[in-house]
């Protein structure tokens, strides 16, 4: 590995941003876990996929740039995507468990 | 991590090898995935285990084959899953056709003992 | 100082693998069929945040290759999964 | 080269035959009769050459390696066969031009005449065995041919069949024999196996062999047990019975016992073996013959009876015998050919061959009766005809050969017997068809037939009695040579004379010829004329050969259905035990142990993600059956795992294709989904079965097995140091020849290009594959209708509604305008993989696959309809276009006279810009790009095709149920 | 054109490819420019396979060093590149894929690539595979050209609807996806242990083993030879072929009678090249040897058991799998040159006859008519010619049937496949098997086997006269209910020309038996041929490409 | 022009060939897909971009926390009440309504559950929803507006 001529000011910060990251993300799927009824269990996870997501990659961006010497930002466009792509998925699996949730409540004759 | 590793290909193929025996036409079809994910980790294997050695070259002169991980089963392992995509699919498609025709999804297309 | 980066990455991947494993528990619980894609999703970007941390312990660029695609690519079988449960077909006519 | 002209001129001739029209009765006749007479001729110029002891030969190289040459042999005894077989031939030729009708397709039957004739006379001049053997078999083949020549009688089907199957069963057992002999001795030159005779009987096999090659020639002579098939072989047009069936192919059989005489008589096997099987046939054809009821039956077992006297003279280890037996073949052919042209008139004549119908025909037919009477006194040994002679040798050799064997009673009693039947069996014949009062219910009026017909049959009563009456001064000098040619010496002492005293084989022939009128006399009497044959009726050959025969089929039928399972679950259950027992074996060598390489510690967070891997692979496995989708979503998850252990151990590339390949196979197989009814978990009684626990538990060891094998030999070779293998080479030359950095991107598009060029035709012939079975896919009924989700949850009116709408109503609207955002971004990920790939993680496969599966999630919020009213893809034109820039970019390198797929490059400066590389390696790639967006979005679309294609369907029953409603109301 | 002459070894691989893509560029209706590319393609490469037959020979020395080609694809030398390698035995197999090929191409011109579906690109694709399967000298190119030549069978074998085909077609793509993982498996064992992937490295490689890894490669070499006895249709490994091989259209049958016989080649080659150790050599040997008796008789029963003529035909190409396998299980060098020429007869026999099937098919008996032999004959039969029965000769007409010209032909070529299948003199079944077993006794002194084998060579060939005349004759010979198939001259000529071909081959069986006896010789020195692909080649630099 | 940069972004870098090919791919790919593209956003008052993101940052940050509490068990659950709630909309712009979305997705304790097809009311998943008022003024006033501004 060659940490060894990583400054400290990116240090300090990204190892926050990491340990951050990474309790978001288990925070989040616990939350997947735990939560009692589907429509709940839809919320944790999105802490990982945003903050959590965002945590690692501007750790990771902080990271780079120290090794490299110049900013390095392409990780903003794995923002970009997650944040595109999010509520799609949301929305449709909300829609669908709404769906089944009705059909279940009231069967077709 | 050796053991680890053959113990992960392990499981897969005998999932996969399970799956094979069934009777049913998507069981099969998951058996085969199962089995080609083993069979890629397999050739894989065979290069040995490296960790953080990507075989692509950063600097000009690194050309010592030491630095890298074996180049040759990842090749391998590309046209393997590439190839195994493609016979899945195939098998898909085949299964559904069986279905419809045979109105059973039991891989001989006719219910055992009917 | 660089101990405690590489703790801290470390325990960053820690995290995202257990999270990992908490996703494939939901997984196996469901008990909805919504229940296990919305596991599978959080599996994905778990995992994605998995390779994204392979590649900064290693400070390799390959790795931020992969997470691109599964950033762009994960949801895509999790809205083909769900489009299935909610119309019974991934592409309507 | 006249020896190869006499066996190839009949073939030539049957070719021409072939050719000629169904209608060209006469040329056929003629083209067949001159063939035969110029073999004739050409048999008789060579008797100064064979007169002397000399031989003949002319040969022409076949498989020379092996010992197989056409090697034409004439002797003594060949010449004498030859010479049967052209003359009787032609005499064959000339009865069947008037015998077979005017509308029959003669060309045909004179083709295989001919070649039958070519065949034999083969035989008879083989030098070599495996040449005998050649023609043995053609015989066989033509004899087939002849007898199934009315083909429409089901009797001439079976006979045929039945006919093939024995003798060529006797071929196979011949050549296997013919093979040994040729191994003992060293060769299969007739000349060095005649020499050979005391090494041959020495060896170790001569036993095995020696009955392999009598099998061959009972078969072939209708000799017990192998008789059954001769009678049956009557369904034949006449002209064979007469030509193949009595004077010729069945002496092919006697006629090689007696060739190999020198080197293979003389033991007590040969004895026991060959007097057995004659004797017995002897007497069942002699008394089998008194019984029958139709004409050609008589002669047929008369023909099995006298080849079993031939035999039997064979098998007497006597040179007597060996001469009486030539002498009698030569008598037999004579009478018994023209016996059957009799009785082949009198069956054109009247119609029939039933005795019991046939009667007084000597008056209608006079001169025919009286030719059939002496053939049939000849047959039955009468005094002043050939038949007498050879009966007369007959008897003395079994008198001679009885002393010697320690028989001396058994084998002269055998002897009188058969001919007691064998005169019985003659006078029944001749009473019964043309004495008696005449016959009033034939189908035809009787009448003289026309002398065409009459005459071989008259030639051949002619030659009867000149060999009768002036033995010596006809056929002596002729027998002479045949007998000096096989035993190569002096003759025996014998008596070719008519009276040589009262010795005790003229008695025995009185005692036969009384016996026999005797027998017949009481039979008549006793009204039993027309009776099944006694005692042989119940246990006959005959039955046996088609229990055999039917118990072949059901046998092999039971046992197919046991050897091939038609079910696929035996089968891959065996392609994985096979497997499994095989590397089993092969590891006993050691191959199992650990290597010597030190285990790298266990990183904890990788054993977590296999802990969550390993329980997706489990859980797919056991959730498959009930729960599809469940399951699916952990082949997602153990994917995932299995894309994050590349990653993991330095595989970026694998990593990448396996997840866009992982997201593709998912998309696939829910698009598949939408066609396979769901499966409703149940309480199957059927699973809880003993039988079937047993079958899990089988299947579970197995598949335990599986898994701890190939764990077992990862384990086995990632223990080992890895050998100097190749990637040193491609590590040092990825750079700097290759000109990428990737090195598995440039093995896959350099070093081992190829592969990958298979790799995309496989991709692309089945996305082809795949779109031909969907255009005739027929989904399963209970998935035709729309599914329930969208009947119930805002149902869709009419197909083309929105097409032209912006965005899709709805729920659908936002993940619309996001999902529509990202496809540009998407085609520009897809080209930037594909442009790196070179250089770093991706390529064109990757490319591709992301580029399909944007286009997808395109067909996902939009439809099918709408996505096709705004952009027309045609997958197969890329898949061309991509496979063709790949062939193209390989043939590249042929222009500056390199290898295929040796990559070429051009290096452009371009102001401002700066370098450009261009190389075909990046053609290569875009050509893989292409075939793989082609082949993906060609498999996929055709999938979601299907439910276009079924909902424009949904109508229809509707407008059938309208018009039936309109039809009724118009009949009320 | 100079060139072009050399870069030989790679036409039949690239012609196909080729004109298989080119021809996907075509609308649905062109057909006869589908049709043109096709047999011009199809011709090319035959030109091509018999120019490296040629070159093989001694009568062109001066092209190849010691008769064999090697062509290093991309320029990259063995054993880093891939290379062809053209020797007697590849040119050979070549010549005889792209002769049946060729012929059954034109035959399905007649009328068997209608449907629409992109058959000729599909057929093109089958022959890229065979071709390349022959040619390469590379141990993963060859489960390339595998998986090419499979996923042709595959889209070849699914043409047109129905559950059976379906259903088989099923089986068949499950059988072999198994077989591909053993592949795979095999391939990277036997390269996780020696390190390379070439054929002839390996040899070398694996002289220098330890005997515990040497195991472990054995152990790749086991399970790949599993997966090459599925292919070659070995019992009990086979199921799957007598029910897949009838369900194809006739010319595409006839097409696979090579498929099984690239097994038996890879068999050949690579056992050839790895088996110096004799222990090894010979235990693989006797599991060769009872495999293939195996497969012989089970081949055998199955013969006896078909109903159908395909089925018959398809249970032909068992019993060929099975004798080749046995024949070289024993382990007797003068063995191979005969096997060799069984293993073209028999490759020209299964393709003629299926062909064959095709244009009989549709004068088939309905079913009513088998029952008769599958039942025992009703009691009078036995009494045939005894009181107890009516006379037979006064009821039927005793004038024979004309046949028909185009059944005339029919019978003919039928006559002439049943001699070939069981072996029956003078065509070239009846040489081979007498090679077979002239040489085989050779060495039969206290070799129990040896018997086995002869015995098994004669029995099946008789099983095969059996049970083709059974149903020869209902095709033939049957009067009733009779359609006379109309003959077409697309059909009727590539038929021709394979008997005739036959009929050379017997005529010439001389001098083919020296080709194969060199071919042969070769195979058993595989040091020439290590040496031709390891040695450097003309522009192609030892350790990389010229530039 | 997004797509040029992204272009660049990708490569990480400046350089004029990467320039040229990065312009070139980004007209050609935004024309080749135009056409699946129907609509096409028209964007005004982009300076408030800025702004809405900062504000997103920040409701995300701070929602994070609160949904950690719940998660963790912090907070008593009878006190958590979760439910669905409706939101009368004035804003009709699909591209704004999608970038609403993508706010509401991204910020855990909401969740996008449907939308009125005339987009006149909007249906939410709240985890914490004791105070119904409070987040319909923070959709409305917070997001609904500023969004109308840059987008209608
Ligand atoms: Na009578
Ligand atoms: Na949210």
């Amino acid at each position: 590995m060659s940490e060894a001529d990583l400054p400290l000011w990116a240090t300090i910060p990204a190892t926050i941003l990491l340990v951050a990251g990474g309790l978001l993300a288990l925070i989040g799927s616990i939350g997947l876990l735990r939560l009692r009824s589907f429509y709940d269990r839809m919320h944790p996870p999105t802490m990982g996929t945003t903050l959590g997501t965002g945590c690692v990659l501007f750790a990771s961006m902080i990271v780079s740039s120290a090794l490299v010497g110049r900013p390095v930002i392409h990780e903003l466009l794995i923002t970009l995507f997650i944040v595109i792509t999010a509520p799609v998925t949301a929305m449709l699996l909300m829609r669908a468990a709404a769906y089944r949730q009705r059909r279940r409540e009231n069967p077709p004759a | 991590m050796e053991v680890l590793y053959s113990l992960a290909i392990g499981i897969l193929a005998g999932s996969g090898v399970w799956l094979l025996l069934r009777p049913r036409t998507f069981q099969l079809l998951l058996g085969i995935s199962l089995l080609s994910y083993a069979t890629n980790l397999f050739i894989f294997g065979m290069g040995r285990l490296a960790t953080y050695k990507p075989p692509i070259i950063t600097t000009d002169n690194a050309t010592d084959a030491a630095l890298y991980a074996d180049p040759v089963p990842q090749a391998l392992v590309l046209t393997a899953i590439v190839i195994g995509f493609a016979t899945t699919a195939l098998f898909l498609v085949v299964l559904l056709a069986l279905r419809g025709l045979s109105g059973t999804d039991h891989v001989d297309g006719r219910e055992p003992g009917s | 100082m660089n101990a405690v980066f590489d703790y801290a990455a470390w325990f960053a991947s820690l995290c995202f693998v257990l999270a990992m494993l908490c996703a494939v528990l939901r997984l196996f619980i469901g008990p909805a069929a919504q229940d296990r894609i919305l596991a599978l999703d959080t599996f994905y970007i778990n995992g994605m945040l998995t390779l994204l941390m392979v590649g900064i312990r290693t400070s390799s660029t390959v790795y931020f290759d992969m997470a691109l695609l599964i950033a762009l690519f994960g949801f895509v079988s999790s809205i083909a999964l769900a489009k299935f449960l909610l119309r019974g077909e991934v592409i309507e006519p | 080269m006249t020896l190869t002209l006499i066996v190839f001129l009949p073939f030539i001739g049957s070719l021409c035959a072939a050719l000629l029209p169904a209608r060209a009765r006469n040329t056929a006749g003629w083209l067949a009769g001159t063939v035969a007479l110029v073999c004739v001729a050409l048999v008789w110029t060579h008797y100064q050459d064979v007169a002397g002891g000399g031989v003949v030969r002319a040969s022409i190289p076949w498989l020379p390696q092996y010992g197989l040459e056409l090697y034409f042999r004439m002797d003594g005894f060949g010449w004498l066969f030859a010479l049967l077989v052209a003359f009787i031939g032609a005499l064959v030729v000339l009865y069947a031009r008037y015998y077979m009708s005017p509308e029959d397709p003669v060309p045909r039957f004179f083709a295989f005449l001919l070649a039958f004739m070519g065949a034999m006379l083969g035989i008879v001049l083989s030098g070599n065995l495996i040449q005998l053997v050649v023609f043995w078999e053609l015989t066989s083949l033509t004899s087939f041919m002849l007898i199934g020549y009315w083909y429409h009688l089901e009797h001439a089907r079976r006979g045929a069949r039945m006919a093939l199957i024995v003798t060529v069963f006797g071929g196979f057992c011949l050549l296997l024999g013919v093979l040994m002999l040729g191994e003992i001795v060293g060769s299969y030159d007739l000349d060095e196996v005649l020499t050979a005779g005391d090494l041959i009987r020495a060896h170790p096999w001569y036993a095995s062999m020696l009955v392999l090659v009598i099998l061959g020639a009972l078969t072939k002579s209708a000799q017990f047990p192998f008789h059954f098939w001769l009678p049956h072989a009557m369904s034949a047009p006449t002209p064979v019975s007469a030509y193949l069936h009595s004077a010729t192919m069945v002496k092919a059989g006697v006629f090689l016992l007696a060739r190999m005489w020198p080197s293979l008589a003389g033991t007590e096997l040969w004895f026991w073996l060959i007097c057995t099987a004659g004797g017995l046939s002897l007497l069942i054809g002699a008394f089998s013959a008194t019984f029958q009821r139709d004409t050609k039956g008589v002669l047929a077992y008369s023909t099995i009876s006298h080849l079993g006297l031939i035999t039997m003279l064979l098998g007497m280890n006597s040179e007597l015998g060996l001469i009486a037996a030539i002498f009698h073949m030569m008598n037999h052919a004579t009478f018994k050919a023209s016996l059957f042209m009799a009785a082949g008139i009198v069956q054109h004549e009247t119609g029939t061959r039933d005795m019991s119908r046939l009667s007084g025909l000597r008056y209608a037919m006079p001169v025919t009766t009286v030719v059939a009477t002496v053939a049939a006194a000849a047959m039955a040994g009468v005094p002043l005809l050939n038949g007498f002679l050879s009966k007369e040798m007959f008897f003395s050799a079994a008198i001679v050969a009885g002393d010697l064997s320690g028989m001396r009673f058994t084998l002269p009693a055998v002897a009188t017997l058969a001919s007691v039947f064998s005169v019985a069996y003659s006078l029944r014949f001749i009473h019964q068809v043309f004495f008696g009062p005449p016959a009033t219910d034939l189908p035809r009026e009787p009448r003289e037939p026309l002398r065409g017909m009459l005459l071989p049959s008259a030639l051949l009563v002619l030659a009867c009695l000149l060999v009768g009456i002036f033995p010596s001064r006809t056929l002596g000098p002729f027998l002479e040579v045949a007998g000096l040619s096989i035993l190569g010496k002096a003759m025996p002492e014998y008596q070719l004379a008519v009276w040589h005293g009262f010795t005790p084989p003229l008695i025995m022939s009185f005692i036969a010829l009384a016996g026999g009128i005797v027998f017949y006399r009481s039979l008549v009497r006793r009204g039993q004329t027309m009776v099944p044959t006694p005692l042989l009726s119940r246990v006959d050959a005959r039955r046996v050969y088609d229990l055999i025969n039917v118990g072949i089929v059901r046998g092999a039928g039971g046992l197919d259905r046991l050897l091939f399972s038609r079910r696929l679950q035996p089968q891959l259950l065996l392609v994985v035990c096979v497997a499994l027992v095989a590397a089993w074996v092969a590891l006993q060598g050691g191959g199992w142990s650990r290597g010597s390489v030190p285990l790298t510690p266990v990183d904890p967070l990788f054993a977590l993600l296999w802990v969550a891997g390993a329980s997706c692979a489990i859980g797919a496995a056991l959730q498959a059956k009930f729960h599809r989708l469940a399951a699916l979503i952990m082949l997602g998850g153990a994917g995932l795992v299995t894309c994050l252990t590349f990653a993991w151990f330095s595989a970026p590339d694998l990593a990448l294709t396996q997840i866009s390949v992982e997201v593709v196979t998912i998309v696939l197989i829910l698009l598949g989904l939408r066609w396979l009814p769901q499966r409703i978990a149940f309480d199957d009684a059927r699973r809880r079965t003993l039988r079937a626990r047993a079958r899990r538990s089988r299947d579970a060891i197995v598949a335990v097995a599986a898994g701890v094998g190939v764990a077992g030999l990862a384990f086995a070779a990632l223990t080992r140091p890895a050998a100097q293998g190749l990637a040193a080479f491609f590590v040092e030359n990825a750079l700097a020849e290759g000109g990428g950095r990737n090195i598995v991107n440039v093995i896959l598009v350099d070093f081992r290009g190829f592969d990958t060029f298979g790799e995309i035709t496989v991709v692309s012939m089945v996305a082809l594959t795949v779109y031909a079975m969907l255009r005739r896919f027929r989904p399963a009924p209970e998935s035709m209708e729309v599914p329930r989700a969208q009947r119930e949850d805002l149902a869709r009116d009419r197909l083309m509604e929105g097409v032209n709408e912006l965005l899709p109503p709805g729920y659908m609207k936002i993940p619309a305008v996001l999902v529509r955002l990202l496809l540009p971004m998407a085609a520009l990920v897809s080209i930037y993989f594909l442009l790196r790939g070179h250089n770093a993680p991706g390529g064109g496969f990757v490319g591709g696959l992301v580029m399909a599966t944007a286009l997808i999630t395109q067909y996902m919020v939009g439809g099918t309809l709408w996505v096709e009213a705004h952009i027309r893809i045609h997958p197969q034109v890329l898949v061309s276009f991509g496979l063709l820039a790949a062939a193209i970019a390989g043939m590249s390198a042929w222009f500056v006279s390199m290898q295929f797929l040796d990559a070429q490059a051009v290096d452009l400066h371009l102001p401002l810009i700066g370098d450009l590389h261009l190389s075909s390696v990046l053609l290569f790639d875009l050509g893989v790009y292409l075939s793989v967006v082609g082949a993906t979005v060609l498999m996929l679309i055709a999938l979601a095709h299907q439910s276009l294609r079924s909902a424009r369907k949904v109508p229809e029953p509707a407008e059938q149920n309208l018009s039936a409603a309109v039809a009724s109301e118009a009949v009320s | 054109m100079n060139s072009l002459m050399q870069h030989l070894p790679v036409m039949p691989i690239i012609l196909p490819l080729l004109a298989g893509a080119a021809m996907l560029l075509l609308q649905e209706s062109q057909r006869s420019a589908r049709v043109t590319i096709a047999l011009t393609s199809a011709f090319a490469q035959l030109t091509a396979a018999i120019a490296l037959l040629y070159f093989t020979t001694d009568a062109a020395p001066q092209v190849w060093p010691e008769g064999i080609g090697v062509y290093s694809i991309g320029g990259w030398a063995a054993p880093f590149g891939i290379v062809l390698v053209v020797d007697r035995l590849s040119a050979l197999m070549v010549a005889l894929g792209t002769t049946v090929a060729v012929a059954t191409l034109v035959y399905s011109i007649a009328r068997w690539d209608r449907p629409g579906q992109p058959f000729h690109s599909v057929f093109q694709f089958l022959m890229m595979g065979v071709n390349g399967a022959f040619l390469t000298g590379d141990l993963f190119n060859l489960f390339v050209f595998f998986e090419i030549l499979l996923a042709a069978s595959y889209a070849l074998l699914l043409r047109g609807v129905g559950t059976r085909r379906v259903r088989r077609g099923l089986h068949y793509i499950a059988v072999n996806l198994a077989s591909t993982f053993l592949f795979l498996i095999g391939v990277a064992l036997i390269y996780g242990v020696a390190g390379t992937l070439n054929m002839a490295d390996l040899t070398g490689k694996v002289a220098e083993l330890s005997p515990a890894d040497r195991s472990l490669f054995d152990t790749g070499a086991a399970i790949l030879g599993v997966a090459f006895l599925v292919k070659a249709g070995s019992w009990p490994l086979n199921f799957w072929l007598p029910r897949a091989y009838p369900i194809a259209i006739a010319p595409v049958s006839a097409a696979f009678g090579i498929m099984t016989k690239v097994g038996i080649y890879a068999v050949l080659r690579v056992g050839t090249l790895m088996g110096d150790d004799d222990v090894a050599a010979a235990l693989l040997g006797w599991i060769l040897f009872y495999i293939g008796m195996a497969t012989l008789v089970a081949g055998t029963i199955g013969m006896l058991a078909s109903l159908h003529l395909k089925r018959l035909v398809s249970h032909s190409i068992i019993v060929s799998s099975g004798l080749l396998l046995a024949a070289l299980g024993l382990g007797i060098e003068a063995l191979t040159a005969p096997v060799l020429f069984y293993l073209v007869v028999s490759v020209l026999t299964t393709g003629t006859f299926f062909m064959l099937t095709g244009m009989t098919d549709r004068a088939r008996l309905p079913l009513f008519a088998l029952r008769e032999e599958v039942e025992p004959p009703p009691a009078p039969f036995y009494t045939a010619f005894g009181v107890a029965e009516i006379d037979p000769y006064g009821v039927d007409e005793e004038v024979g049937t004309a046949l028909p010209a185009a059944m005339a032909f029919l019978g003919f070529i039928f006559v002439c496949c049943v001699m070939l299948v069981a072996g029956l003199p003078p065509l070239p079944g009846f040489v081979a098997k007498f090679a077979l077993l002239s040489t085989a006794l050779g060495f039969a002194e206290g070799n129990g086997a040896i018997w086995g084998l002869a015995a098994g060579i004669l029995v099946s060939g008789f099983a095969a006269v059996f049970a083709t005349t059974r149903i020869g004759m209902r095709l033939f010979w049957t009067t009733v209910g009779r359609r006379t198939p109309r003959l077409r001259i697309l059909e009727a000529l590539p038929v021709a020309s394979l008997v005739l071909l036959t009929l050379g081959i017997s005529a010439a069986s001389g001098s083919v038996m020296t080709y194969f006896e060199a071919a042969a010789d070769s195979l058993h020195d595989p040091q020439a041929y290590i040496r031709a692909v390891l040695s450097p080649q003309e522009g192609v630099e030892p350790g990389g490409r010229e530039r | 022009m997004t797509l040029t940069v992204m272009w660049l972004v990708l490569n990480q870098s400046l350089a004029p060939g990467q320039l040229v090919l990065g312009a070139a791919l980004g007209v050609l790919l935004a024309y080749g897909t135009s056409s699946l593209r129907p609509l096409q956003p028209s964007l005004r008052n982009v300076h408030l971009a800025p702004v809405l993101l900062l504000m997103v940052f920040l409701d995300i940050v701070r929602s994070n926390v609160s949904v950690a509490r719940i998660v963790l068990g912090l907070v008593r659950d009878r006190d958590v009440r979760s439910g669905f709630l409706d939101i009368p909309l004035d804003m009709r712009d699909p591209h704004g309504l999608a970038v609403l979305a993508t706010i509401v997705t991204s910020t855990p304790g909401t969740v996008w559950v449907d939308l009125a097809s005339d987009s006149s009311r909007l249906t939410l998943h709240v985890l914490d929803l004791k105070d119904e008022e409070a987040w319909i003024r923070w959709i409305k006033g917070r997001y609904e507006k500023t969004l109308m501004r840059i987008f209608e």
